[in-house]
């Protein structure tokens, strides 16, 4: 089995079988950032001068979605033929922001809503022969 | 404050040459000082939009433009805000000249612009949103436009037949401009036939992006009433170049993710709301006075949010404003009277000043073809990558 | 024109760690507001010089930064001019401040440098002077350096051993600055053994690129009468961000030729003349009147070339100022207190920045072992790449 | 016999065998540019719309010289293993400007003084598959 390698360090983990995002929050004022970025609270109103490393809730509700039909320039590595992929943009309740992901494979945007519950998950952004670089993407989740 | 007004402005046409963006900004720089009635060496402070893409004299405009019309001696500024640096640039030469540094400012926009998808430069930078958006999520610039056309179309139940009406009617008002790039007519069919980019939006619905040069020679007021027999002033009424408040949690180019809610107060108002709302502050005007507005028509459905961020309707009130022809030329309050991006494509360091080019002439009386009857306040709008808001209110 | 002042300055050490640029100020700009007694809600506008190998953050450096300290809503700037950018940046929250649009203005400069020689940007761009000097000649940063040092010795009659005294008495003043990146005293025996690597010119003769970032908190003078007991605020007496005047026949990076002196009177003075000038004229000073400046010395010999353009001696006199004595701590006139760019390298938008933040503490007196005694009136002068002077007087 | 190809297209020429520096000349001021760069003059007084394609002068005076030890980064050709290189900057006189160029193969930077002729040639700068690759350099000349 080829191995799984994130296609960028440091912002998502799938330990466990669990996909998860890695971001900071502030012990002090309990803001969440993603990606963490800094190691510092970026709240002007709030002195904390380290934030912890945070996983990210692994649910929210879908705020918008598009269906991209062109293949990007770099450094997207488009695949060849180019396949479109879906980005939604999914609103996270504990944390009050919007994390963009793309759209799980086999996700049909046709078939998406305003406010459905939508689940992160891994999945492979493209492959070559050093493995599967994996990204994090949103699949409409909570049974639908 | 002391006032300042605009004495002349002049464009390059906006196109796809793929020349030195300089000779483009010559060519408007020489037709704003010829507007004016003014020569190079009237000019005391020369204030430059940079552009990214074309090699270091991109990095440093001001100087680029200032070497090509012929060293004076002269400060110069060079600076970059994406979509809003024309604005910067011009609210640089405004408080130049209102601390007295300067009586003659040249504000210029020009540039040169690769085709397809803007992307960014080649390396390997996981710490600059810009790069990280396009590596692992491949949203380009119309993504983020589709994120917020559909969601314009869930909320308040717009259709891509809204959207098309935007291209149409932008298109109709462009059709007479001589410095537009796209002079075409489009038909509601013929934007349904356009292929899909980033659904639900087509490609009509997206601004292309354009070679073209703007602009403006901004003088002291006293300045201006000496030299009003070159030309008529207009006044520059406010200048917003606001930034967002902490928590941001609007979805914004280049970010992948929105500041977090939790632990600050909700700012007073949504970061596009505000850019207009300081603007309208600073001139002591309402959205009540406008006689036309510019907006930043990045696609279609952009352009219907702009309404409602600059105040012409609530939210979810723009697809009805626009169906109601109040903002068509004829309308109460024209939007994009010169053709809008639709018309022209993006010359991202010389639109905003393209947007303020225009408000001149239609407050003057000279927008032909396009004129708004009996125009005397003009606002212009947009929004940079990075937090950068502005905003531009002109009264004759 | 209202006066302008200083109210605190603050730096991130000089070194090379390769980490985020905006790191770097963020901690800057901090400890310019708690050198100020301010905190960063009480900064009404923000002005940063950009970088230029740092992706889009570095050429929205005011943005970027905003954000990283948190956005608050205020104006932001984003200039551009190679070294000159934090004097251009500075140049333009003065502005701001005399205009009365802000009372507070932050003003930082921060850099993440790349190893070895500067190069352009990949690509093939022959209307790019910084591009075709490169591709078709071979002239780096160095070369450039090395011509007007073989011009001085062929001249002047000054040879390595002079440019090699600059580096000793350069290195000696950085021994004791905490924010320098070499502390280390060089003998004329280790000079002599460095690598040629563009004769005349030996390794330890050129600055080094470096990470650093250094911040200013710039308010107007009631501002600062009202908070002076937070701080000791010294005078922004003159900032000159002159460019030349045609003709320009003195060569300049990064063109390969000159102007053409025919059909077109000589400017009054050369254009690295012309730099302080502009400054001393607006200061109502003159070169008798310095009790320090900083100078950038790229190189060993242009700090040489730099004691004439500030008028510190006659031409080919600076060998000869040099060695009495003047210009080195305890001297009549200490040039580099700091320990100069021979100490800190180049963190290019940080360093006119660097220079200020320098000649602040010693006008204040806080210097320590680097203190020049009872300094009053310090200058700091710079040259950037496509004609960007810049020089700044500041007086206790 | 390789082909010559010029680095750069349009700088200079060596037709007939005479090597030339290609720029702009005013009709209406005189001023020269070198490169032409600009179809108008930049002189500030004055009004001249068009400028002349030109020849410069082949003969100078040494203004100052570099001798370079290192190799530059891209995109210079820099062969490997690297050669040091000269540049020369040489003042024109009928133009009055200062024109850069490297030394021509073989010059001695130690045998150079201020002031002396200097001759324009032109060179190969590198040399590849598709031919010699050629620059204008400046040679010591009137007689040295
Ligand atoms: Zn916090
Ligand atoms: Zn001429």
């Amino acid at each position: 089995m080829k191995p799984r390698i994130p296609v960028v360090a440091g912002l998502f983990t799938e330990d466990g079988g669990q996909a998860r995002l890695l971001g900071g929050h502030c012990p002090r004022c309990g803001a969440w950032f993603f990606p963490k970025q800094w190691s510092f609270c970026r709240n002007p109103h709030c002195t904390g001068v380290t934030l912890d490393d945070a996983e990210l809730s692994s649910r929210g509700r879908l705020w918008s979605w598009a269906d991209n039909r062109y293949a990007p320039p770099p450094p997207y590595p488009a695949r060849d033929p180019f396949v479109p992929y879906g980005v939604a943009a999914v609103e996270l309740a504990d944390e009050q922001m919007v994390v963009l992901g793309q759209l799980a494979t086999g996700t049909d945007p046709e078939r998406l809503s305003l406010g459905q519950e939508m689940e992160l998950v891994v999945e492979p952004l493209f492959e070559d022969d050093d493995g599967l670089h994996t990204v994090w993407k949103w699949k409409p989740g909570g049974g639908s | 404050m002391s006032d300042v007004r605009i004495l002349g402005v002049g464009m390059h046409p906006w196109g796809k040459w793929g020349r030195n963006f300089a000779e483009y900004g010559v060519v408007a720089a020489r037709a704003a000082l010829a507007d004016a009635g003014l020569s190079p060496s009237d000019v005391q402070y020369l204030a430059a939009g940079n552009t990214m893409r074309n090699g270091y004299p991109g990095y440093v405009a001001g100087s680029t433009l200032a070497q090509a019309l012929g060293w004076s001696g002269i400060p110069v500024s060079s600076s970059y805000a994406a979509c809003a640096s024309g604005a910067v640039a011009l609210d640089a030469a405004r408080a130049r000249i209102r601390a007295g540094q300067a009586d003659v400012a040249l504000v210029i926009g020009a540039d040169t612009a690769p085709k397809g998808f803007f992307g960014p430069l080649p390396g390997d930078r996981p710490e600059d949103p810009d790069w990280l958006r396009f590596h692992v999520l491949g949203a380009t610039n119309p993504t983020y436009f589709a994120l917020y056309a559909r969601r314009r179309m869930e909320c308040f139940g717009a259709t891509p037949k809204d959207f098309a009406a935007v291209k149409v009617k932008n298109s109709r008002h462009g059709l007479s401009n001589p410095n537009a790039r796209y002079r075409k007519l489009f038909t509601e069919d013929e934007i349904a036939e356009s292929p899909i980019v980033a659904d639900p939006l087509r490609l009509v619905d997206i601004c292309a992006t354009s070679d073209g040069a703007a602009a403006l020679v901004l003088t002291s007021a006293d300045y201006a009433a000496a030299h009003e027999a070159n030309s008529r002033s207009v006044r520059v009424a406010a200048v917003s170049t606001v930034t967002p408040t902490y928590p941001n949690t609007s979805l914004d180019l280049p970010d992948i993710a929105t500041d977090s809610g939790v632990g600050a107060p909700p700012p007073p108002r949504a970061f596009r709301d505000s850019i207009a709302h300081a603007a309208y502050e600073e001139a002591s005007l309402a959205p009540s006075d406008l006689s036309c507005a510019e907006v930043y028509d990045l696609s279609t459905a952009l352009e219907l949010d702009w309404y409602e961020n600059i105040g012409l309707c609530e939210p979810g009130g723009a697809e009805a404003l626009l169906h109601s022809g109040a903002t068509t030329l004829g309308g109460r309050v024209p939007v994009n009277p010169s053709g809008g991006l639709a018309s022209f494509g993006e010359a991202i360091p010389a639109q905003a000043l393209a947007q303020i080019c225009e408000l001149t002439w239609q407050l003057r009386g000279e927008a032909g073809e396009r004129q708004v009857e009996n125009a005397r306040v003009g606002l212009a709008i947009n929004q940079g990558l990075f937090g950068h808001g502005s905003c531009v209110i002109l009264t004759s």
